[in-house]
Formats: structure tokens, C-alpha cells, sequence
């Protein structure tokens, strides 16, 4: 199967539903000529034009506001906030909003839009441009979290989040845009709700999102030399979660390691150790364990990223207590 | 010249809010209502000025001051009523409440309760119609409040520069809860605020619904013929405190309060329509009366209507199934 | 000892560190003469005067970043946000700029400030104004959280979140300002960071925070027919969290319940679920249970509403299968 | 009549912050520094010409692309070059990097990586001058783009309200990352907003330093005076990409970019003191080989300078301990 970036495969999804539904449309900062700050739109100004490929002023509450209001009147809006910690500025829209205006409404308004943004740390960005807020909008009813970690999932889930009619917090990883993957040619979906298990493994579970899944792999790859199995689950979509695939592969397993890279107190990893703690205690042969970022806000100097950010030896010194 | 048909219609209305709202407060005082109430008396030739001025196929958006805005696009007493009550006939199935009123096909996009967040959602309504290519334009209400909210800054600023249809209808009661408009702003004409965005903006008499209605067609005028958007800003007042519960005694001279009340938008244009010879003293009584069993039957619809079972609280939520 | 309310007590330990310390200031929406929407400043103003007791235009963002810049040049300001809804318009300013500052400065930034907000339902304000967003600021390195549940503890804590030299969130509810208790009449601060054990027991451990503390200990009296002795725990403050306490009191009882306002899914009360499944996993004897909202946004209509939050048959319920 | 010793070292400070953008440039481009650069080079004037109507006790906040202004404020360049190359010794110890370089001790309160986010802390700094009674006025760096986000808004408003002794100095760059400003505002002086909030406003040459210290040094004095904020415009182009990586070409002419070349500050500045008589060209070219040497060594400095530790990553996040 040819191999295409993160980047590209999200730019085909983009594209195959602007072309095969009228009512998509883009908007965001810097996404028309310059193609976005990561180039996900590149090229699409050029094939759908201004109307549906919309720059924007630098005014985040009204980017999301807009996308609204268009969905409340049938569009398929897709918004891009530039990085999620610029989604802070939107985020009376988002939570208070667009993840309310159907129940607040009795059921008659449909908020189907997603809006497209990236975190996540490795690029020495500091503070303000490297968060991973994915457990801030897991918190609010309403809307849908979604995550991809490959080309291929990305691609699949791009498609399938356009088609929801629900609001979608889509999550990229801005080290992931680069990345290589199979993707077929024809066209695919990839449920929303549906966990991928990446690895199979029988010795430990470990549950990974976004760019973690790739780190994952690496340390299950490397503790194969312990005669370790590890299995790595990635729910792909956080909301809703696909606890069925989690809870079973504990079954199998018996062990919890859970990875990701957003700070650990509060953070999603903390959602699923209380599922599985609540619904696979019998399962579990040794406590739950979470693999994931310092409390601290992401630093600049890359010594002291990487010391806060979660990376293979993080992973495998976890499965190694675990099973130790 | 506008037709009688017309001239009538707005009177209706504003007897319409006026008996509405009056009820809803007796109601509420009674205990009968449950959460808060902000009554709209005073304010009707906003609303029914600025509503008279759309088409039914075009879009509103209101505030938490809502009611007479509403009922000035078109909504149902009784479906309203039974909301405030909280009953499963409700407009928003109980879901919403008085801040929450929605009716899509009547062009109602809802009400939100957070200041100043109707703004970005109306332009993406204009948007839609912009991108679909139809004439239908979409109008906002806020208040002087409203207007130092962020949100006021980036809308107004994204309508201006993409000349989308939209009317901004600024209802300044002098008022933002407690705090009067000196205390909050230092420009005394909101209008002139539309100069920072390049559109045109007009500071009108709120209490008179037809000078209301002139400065708003003349705006939906120009944005029907692809002109842009306005900044309208009525001078009107809240007769009551900000809340059913707040005498609004304590920032509010009883001079004040009185003198407005001299100013009574309804008593005016029924002794302007007089005046002018439009109808007899016994149309208008006529009007009255069957709006005043109007109210009553909507009070009766709402006390004899079920409430909703407490497990529809799970509904709604998304469009598809609840997400536990 | 003499019995005040919530909001007394509160305003006593406003009054007494704004004596204390002249660089003590308040600022907000209605908090002068209107004495803030739920009264906690009234008097204030009149005491200390407009320049500490300072009204604000309806600009959340506006009034967090004045308190922060305030901050940094020494002062330590109390920013009020009405409902702890409408912090989500500041926060970039909270978890952005307030809770980086420092780290981002190399520690040379002192951000001594206290965001004041209330949450919770029960009111019937409906979707937009009874959210509990309290693991939003938990997840954010750099500040504080502070959630009070009694007349005792809220001035105590307010107290030393004044003196704190670090940014904090201190969470009111609006059904607690009601609320009497004990307070005594001279001078005492609680530390921020430990928890509160409101009544011993030995069968199993119940965690609650803010209004759920109240119902918990009604539960628990009502579960002593049973002959269960519920120990209840109350945090108090969520960052920094007193895990001594609670994995104590799970090593005596064996059962951990959890109980909070917030919706379930990424609520507090997973962060204490995975904290017990890391650190207390061969303490525990059942799997852990949380009682919380449902994923629902907070409905309007009452029944609905206390169907969605959780009540003390809800909590007895939890227990009794816990212990089943 | 501007004194020698202040014209002079507003040249040295307009040379200082070239030859800094220059070597930053040319490291960032060897692949010397981490993160991301946002060069101001022919920005010079406005930074200068604004800081130097400042006193060194007045307070300043500036923006991501911020390095100028913070030498204009007096910033030491070994220091700052040091942060760039992420070291321990760097004025945030390798925390904050480029966009967050900050020394409260000569009244640079940072700058933050969000657009827009320094104008509402500003107010708070000046609220605190104006609570203390001092003199001292504060002055808020933002850009084009930055004058559409909702901050902007709240900010100024709430600045006029409280009349606070502020200069909004606005670095019209004609872009926003690789927005025209025609394509982000309808307005051409963004200056004429500063009617909205019933405040003085000027749009002035922005390369002009002299032009520039003289509208800033009248908005100081008026300030100081307790006559409040002033808005003021600086019309100026950055000549290099947004960040250092794009070229600045996708949206931007090679003949616009050459033309604002020709209006280069810094030389024109040269030439007008030449012109004058202020000085002769020998005392230039030594200040131009001082700077030159002044860089060098800073390079020297951070090269030379030990990294952080990895550890280093877990402090400055509290005033006190680190919270885990
Ligand atoms: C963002 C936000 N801040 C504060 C509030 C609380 N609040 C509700 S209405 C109101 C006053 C609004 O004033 P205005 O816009 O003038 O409208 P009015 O109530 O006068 O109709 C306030 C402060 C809110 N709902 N949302
Ligand atoms: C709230 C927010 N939105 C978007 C960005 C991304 N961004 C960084 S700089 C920039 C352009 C800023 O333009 P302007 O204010 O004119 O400043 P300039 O870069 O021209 O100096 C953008 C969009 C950001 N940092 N913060
Ligand atoms: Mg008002
Ligand atoms: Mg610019």
C-alpha cells in the first residue's frame, strides 16, 4: 500500500469531503495562501476557492462562533484553530455553546462542525504552544473527542467527523504531521467510537493517544528483548470511548500502564484508571500505573522537555515495574 | 408608508411581550416558575421595531433578556410558557428554560446566557446564507452590557470585513445588572463604535417602534443588497430590576425609573396609531383582550401539561445515542 | 460558638484581610453597591471604599488579566467571576498567562492573586450556569484549587488563599452561601492542602467536595441504619490534594466512593479514582465507585435536574453496592 | 529639543536590537536554537521610539515577537541571547525562551506567546501604579492582528473606564502572520477605535523614531498627568517571514518588501543625525562596532553557558514545592 504523511492523508480526508459535500467549508488563521501554519490546507484555496477556504481575522471566539451559527443553518463547517492552546480564547463557544445548544434546545439544533487543532510538545515551543487539553473537552457533555495517531486513522477519522452530526474536537499532534503510514487509495472510514488495539501482547495492557501510541510501539518493540508482550491499545477517539476493547485487553492481561502526553493530574489517563478501576478490578493483578507529563507547564529548553514529556524509557521503566 | 396591516401587527406584539412578560412575573413572584427571570417590560419597541423590519425566513438570535424578542419573531405563548414552566411541551422540552428559547423554523436561533455570545453565532447564520446564496439576512440583539465583551469585538470586526448580512440590534437600557452605562463605558452612543469596523452604525429612540423599524429596515435594506452589515443601538429601558428578585432599587433613582416609565413604548404607539387615525380606540381593545385570554390560555396549556420524566435528561444530549 | 452563614463567614475573611493588608483588592461584575449576584461583598464597598471594591464592565477576560498585571507589580488582588460558566471567556488568561507567568519567567513572576467563582446546580439556571468545572483548573500546572463546603472552611481557606503566594481558583457553590455553621469569632487560617476528615467511619470512604459533602454526611447518618459507619473525606483543596489522608482512610476502610458534582467522565473524582488505583490498590477490597452528574449538560426543569446531580439515596445507593 | 545622550541612545538601542534580530536570524538558521524566532527587524523605530519616552520605572509588556522591545526597554542582550540558546543563565533559565523574555526589575513584565493577551494585564500593572498613587505609567506592545481579538476590546474599554495611565502602542506591521491587514480589518488606521472607547487616538509613521518618541511622549505625559489611556498606531513592516523558516513571500510582493526596505529605520534614522549635526559619522560607525562586539559576546556568554538541568524542569511552577 503507498505511504503517505499525517499530513497528506488529513488533507485527502479534507478534500474528498469538500468534494463530495457542498456544505463543507473551512476557516481559520493563515489556512487559505499560506496553507496553515503545519500546511494541512495547502492547496485547497486553490481547488475550492475563497469561500469555502476562509482566512480569518486573529479572533478565536468568533472563528468557532461562525462555524456554529453556519451548522445551525445545515453547513458542515470546519474550523481550525491554529493550536489548542489558542482554543482557550474559544472555549465559551466550544464548551458553554456549541456542546450545549441541542439539549439547551430540546433536541432541535444540530451543531454538526468540527473543529480541527494541534498539541501536543516536542518542538521546544514553550508554555503556550505545546498543551495537551484533550481531557478539558472530554469533560463536557456534548461534544466528541477525537484523536488520530496515524495516517491512517487520521484520514478515516477526518471523513467520519464531517459526517457526524455532533460537534468534534479533532486533535492533531504537531509532530505527527510528518509522520509516514499505509493509505489505501480507495475510499475508507474509520468509526468514531472505536478503539484500534495497534500491538496484540498478552503480558501488559497499555493504553496510548496521539503521538504516545508511536512511543508505545517503540518501547513494546524494545521490551520484546525481556520476553515482554505488550499489547497497545489506542482509543483513537476519546468521546465516546471504546471501553469494550480497553476492558478486554486488561481481562487478557491483568496489567494497566497508561500513557499520554498532557500533564498527569486530571489529565484523560486519570478517566480511564477510574474505568478500570471501577469496572475491571477483578482483572487487574497489580495496581494501574500512568505514564504521563510532569505537573508543570512545558518548558522551552528541550533538555527540560524532554525530561517532562513521557518517552520510550518512561514506558518500559512503567512496564517494568508493573510486571516487576 | 407602512400599511395598516403592518402598523397593526406591531401593536399586537407588543401587547403580546407586555402581557407575556407581565404574567411571567406574577407567576414567578407566586413561586410558580422555577430558576431566574429576566423580564423584558419596557423594551418591547426593541424588539418588535427591529423584528418587524425581518422576513419570517430570516434570523434571530436573542439574549437572556429574551422573551420579547421571541415573541417579536413570531414564537408560540404557549410553547414559551410551558418552557418557563419547565413542562415537556415546552419549547425546549424543560431542557432550556427561559434563557433558552429556540425555534428554528421560525428563524429563532436560540438565546444564550452568556453575555455577548450571540454575536459570533449570528454571523455564521449569515454566513450560511451568504455561502448558500440566498437573500436572507440575520439579526442580533445584545446589550449595552454586551458591548465590552470581547465577543462584541470580534464579531463585529469578522461581519465588517467579510460584509456579511447581519444586523447588530444593541439594546441599551442604560443598565448592565447593576452597573449603569457610565460605569461601564465612557462613549454615551454605542453607535459610534461601528466606525472601529468600518460599517455603519445609528443610535435610534428604543421607546418608539417605529423609528426602530425604520433604522432597522433601511439596515436590512442594505444587507439584503449585499451591503454589509449595521450597528443599530436603541435607547430604551428596563422598567423592573435585572432579575424578578432584584427590586433594581439599589443603583436606580425612582426618578428615573418613573420618568422612563412616562415613556411607555406600548401606551405611545397606541396614541400614535390613534392619533393618525390607523384604528379606533376599540380595535386596539379588541387586541387587547384576546391577547390578555391569549396569555391565559398559554398559562392554561403550560399548568395542565406534563412534566418531562426525569430520565429525558439523558436525551438530547448528542444527536444519536447518550454517551455514559 | 456562634453559627454564621457561608457567605458570611466568607465576607468576614474578605473584610479581615482587606484591614489586614492594604494591597488586598477586589474587582468584578455587580460586586459594589449590588454587593455581587450572590451578596458576598455587600457592605463592602462602603466600608473600604471604590477604588478596593471595584466594579467591572461585563469583560472576564479584561478583569483576570487586570488582577494578574496587578499581581506582578505586588498587589494581591480577588477577581470575582460571577458563575464559574463564565470563566471560560478568561481563560487564557487564568491557565495560559496567571498559572505560566512564573514558570515561563524562570521564577522571577509572583502571580499572588484569588479567582473567585461559584459553581453547582440546583437552581434551575440551567445548562449554562451550574456547570462544575473545578477539573479544568486541577489540570492546569501552576495553580491552585480551593473548594470549600463549609461556613468554617471557606473563611478559613479564603484567608490563606489571600496570603498564598500563588495564583488560586477558589470555587463557591450557590447553594451553600445559605449554609450555617460554626465559626468562632477570633482569627484562625486552614492550610492549603489538607483535607478535613467531616465524620470517622470504618466501613468504607467516602470523597466529597463542595454541596456533595453535605449530602454525603447525610448519607451517612442515614447508612448508620444499616450499621454502616461511612467515613467521609473532604479534600477541601484539589490542588494541592491531600493524598495522605485519603489513601489512610481507604487503608482503614477498604472502600472507596467518590462523590462530586461535576459530570463523570474527566471529573475531579477520577484523578482521585486513579490516585487510589496507583497508590492504595492492595488496600482496596471492592472496585472504586463514583458518584457524579451525568454526561449531560445541567437541564433546566427541576426534576431533570436532580435526576442528572447526584443526591443522598444516590450516594447510599453507591455504597451499599460497594459493600454488597 | 531631545537632549544628545537621549538621540544617541536611541540609536544605539535601534543598532543593538538590528545586529541582536541579525545573529538570532543567523543562529536560528544554523540550527543553533530551539523553538521558533519571530525576527522584528524594521520594527526598530516603533520599539525605540516608544520605550524611550518611557522612565526606567515605567512598566512595559510585549509580544511574541518581542525582542526589540525588550532591549528598547533596557533588556541586557547576553541575557536574553542566552535564553535563546535555552541555557541556565538565560533571563527565564532556559523556561520561557523567545517569546516569553522577562525583567521585572526594569519593568518588562514579559511578553506572552497569545496575541492579544498583554493588553488586559497591562491595565492591571497601571491599576496598581494608579492604587499606589505613583506616577508610573505602563505601556502594552501589540500588533495588527492583535488589534481584532477580543482582549484588545475589553482591554481598552476597561483602560478608559478607569482612566488608567496606559499607551496601547499598536506594531501595525500590515500582516498578521500571512494576513494582510486588508483582509483581517475594513479599517485602514486602526487608531480610529480609540473613538470607541472615548479616548485619544494617533496613527503615525512607525519608522520614523522620533516621530514616534513624540506621540508616545505626548500619551506618557498625559497619562502621568491622570488623563488616561492613549491609542497609538505605528505604521511599520517586519521585513523578514512571520517566523524565521518562512520566507515571506506567499503573501507579500518582492517590490513591497523592497520598498519598505528603502524606508529603513535604522538608516534613516543614520542619516537624519548626520543631517542634523548631532554627531558625526565616526561616532556612528564606534557605536555600530561596540554593538557588533556586544553581540559577539553575548553569543560568546550563551554558548559558553551550562544547559539546565532536566530536573531544573520541576521548579518555578509554585512559589513553594513543586505540587505532584
Ligand atoms: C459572560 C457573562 N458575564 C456575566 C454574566 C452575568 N450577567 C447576566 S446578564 C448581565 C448584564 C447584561 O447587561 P446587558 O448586556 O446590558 O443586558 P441587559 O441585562 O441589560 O438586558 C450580566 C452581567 C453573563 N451571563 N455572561
Ligand atoms: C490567540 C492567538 N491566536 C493565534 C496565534 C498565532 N499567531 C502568532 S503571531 C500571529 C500573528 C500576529 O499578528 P500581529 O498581531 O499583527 O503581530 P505580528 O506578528 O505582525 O507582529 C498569529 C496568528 C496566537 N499566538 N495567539
Ligand atoms: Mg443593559
Ligand atoms: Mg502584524
Amino acid at each position: 500500500m503507498r505511504e503517505i504523511t499525517y499530513r497528506e492523508a488529513l488533507r485527502e480526508g479534507l478534500r474528498e469531503e469538500m468534494k463530495r459535500d457542498e456544505t463543507v467549508f473551512l476557516l481559520g488563521e493563515d489556512i487559505a495562501e499560506f496553507g496553515g501554519t503545519y500546511k494541512v490546507t495547502q492547496g485547497l484555496l486553490e481547488e475550492f476557492g475563497p469561500a469555502r477556504v476562509r482566512n480569518t481575522p486573529i479572533s478565536e471566539a468568533a472563528i468557532v462562533g461562525a462555524a456554529l451559527g453556519a451548522a445551525l443553518l445545515g453547513m458542515r463547517p470546519v474550523a481550525e484553530i491554529m493550536y489548542i492552546d489558542f482554543s482557550t480564547i474559544a472555549i465559551d463557544q466550544i464548551a458553554n455553546q456549541i456542546a450545549k445548544v441541542r439539549y439547551m434546545f430540546g433536541g432541535k439544533a444540530r451543531a454538526s462542525l468540527v473543529i480541527r487543532t494541534q498539541g501536543g510538545a516536542g518542538r521546544s515551543s514553550a508554555a503556550q504552544h505545546a498543551q495537551s487539553l484533550e481531557a478539558w473537552y472530554s469533560h463536557i457533555p456534548g461534544l466528541k473527542v477525537v484523536m488520530p495517531s496515524t495516517p491512517y486513522d487520521v484520514k478515516g477519522l477526518i471523513k467520519s467527523s464531517i459526517r457526524d452530526d455532533n460537534p468534534i474536537l479533532f486533535i492533531e499532534h504537531k509532530l505527527l504531521y510528518n509522520e509516514k503510514g499505509p493509505v489505501p487509495e480507495e475510499e475508507y472510514l474509520i468509526p468514531i467510537g472505536k478503539a484500534d488495539i495497534k500491538r496484540e501482547g498478552k503480558d501488559v495492557t497499555i493504553v496510548a493517544t496521539s503521538r504516545m501510541v508511536l512511543r508505545a510501539l517503540k518501547a513494546a518493540q524494545a521490551l520484546t528483548e525481556d520476553g515482554v508482550e505488550a499489547e497497545v491499545v489506542d482509543p483513537r477517539t476519546l468521546v465516546p470511548l471504546d471501553e469494550e476493547t480497553i476492558l478486554q485487553s486488561i481481562k487478557k492481561t491483568g496489567r494497566l500502564l497508561i500513557v499520554h502526553e498532557a500533564s498527569k493530574r486530571c489529565g484523560f489517563g486519570a478517566e480511564i484508571a477510574a474505568l478500570a478501576s471501577e469496572k475491571a478490578f477483578y482483572d487487574l493483578d497489580a495496581p494501574i500505573k500512568r505514564v504521563a507529563a510532569a505537573n508543570t507547564p512545558v518548558p522551552f529548553a528541550p533538555k527540560m522537555e524532554s525530561f517532562v514529556i513521557p518517552d520510550e524509557r518512561a514506558i518500559i521503566k512503567g512496564v517494568r515495574e508493573l510486571l516487576g | 408608508m407602512i400599511p395598516k396591516e403592518k402598523l397593526m401587527e406591531m401593536y399586537e406584539k407588543m401587547v403580546r411581550i407586555r402581557r407575556f412578560e407581565e404574567k411571567a412575573v406574577e407567576l414567578f413572584l407566586k413561586g410558580a416558575l422555577p430558576g431566574f427571570l429576566h423580564s423584558s417590560i419596557g423594551q418591547e419597541a426593541v424588539s418588535v421595531g427591529a423584528c418587524a423590519a425581518l422576513r419570517e425566513d430570516d434570523y434571530m438570535i436573542s439574549t437572556h433578556r429574551g422573551h420579547g424578542d421571541i415573541i417579536a419573531k413570531g414564537a408560540r405563548v404557549d410553547l414559551m410558557m410551558a418552557e418557563l414552566f419547565a413542562k415537556k411541551t415546552g419549547y425546549c422540552k424543560g431542557k432550556g428554560g427561559s434563557m433558552h428559547i429556540a425555534d428554528l423554523d421560525l428563524g429563532i436561533l436560540g438565546a444564550t446566557g452568556i453575555v455577548g455570545a450571540g454575536l459570533p453565532i449570528i454571523n455564521g447564520a449569515a454566513l450560511a446564507c451568504q455561502l448558500k446564496g440566498t437573500d436572507q439576512v440575520s439579526l442580533c440583539f445584545f446589550g449595552d452590557g454586551a458591548s465590552n465583551t470581547g465577543s462584541f469585538h470580534e464579531a463585529l470586526n469578522m461581519a465588517s470585513i467579510w460584509n456579511l448580512p447581519v444586523i447588530f440590534v444593541c439594546q441599551n437600557n442604560l443598565y448592565a445588572e447593576s452597573t449603569p452605562q457610565w460605569v461601564h463605558q465612557k462613549i454615551q452612543d454605542i453607535s459610534v463604535r461601528a466606525q472601529g469596523y468600518g460599517i455603519p452604525g445609528v443610535s435610534v429612540d428604543g421607546n418608539n417602534v417605529l423609528t426602530v423599524y425604520r433604522a432597522t429596515s433601511e439596515a436590512v435594506e442594505r444587507a439584503r443588497g449585499k451591503g454589509g452589515p449595521t450597528l443599530i443601538e436603541c435607547k430604551t429601558y428596563r422598567w423592573l430590576g435585572h432579575y424578578v428578585g432584584d427590586p433594581g432599587t439599589a443603583y436606580r433613582t425612582k426618578e428615573e425609573v418613573e420618568q422612563w416609565k412616562s415613556r411607555d413604548p406600548v401606551k405611545q404607539y397606541r396614541a400614535n396609531l390613534l392619533a393618525n387615525g390607523v384604528c379606533e380606540e376599540k380595535d386596539l381593545d379588541a387586541i387587547d383582550r384576546r391577547l390578555e385570554r391569549e396569555i391565559e390560555e398559554a398559562v392554561e396549556f403550560a399548568r395542565n401539561s406534563p412534566d418531562p420524566d426525569p430520565e429525558d435528561a439523558l436525551q438530547d444530549v448528542y444527536i444519536g445515542e447518550y454517551i455514559p
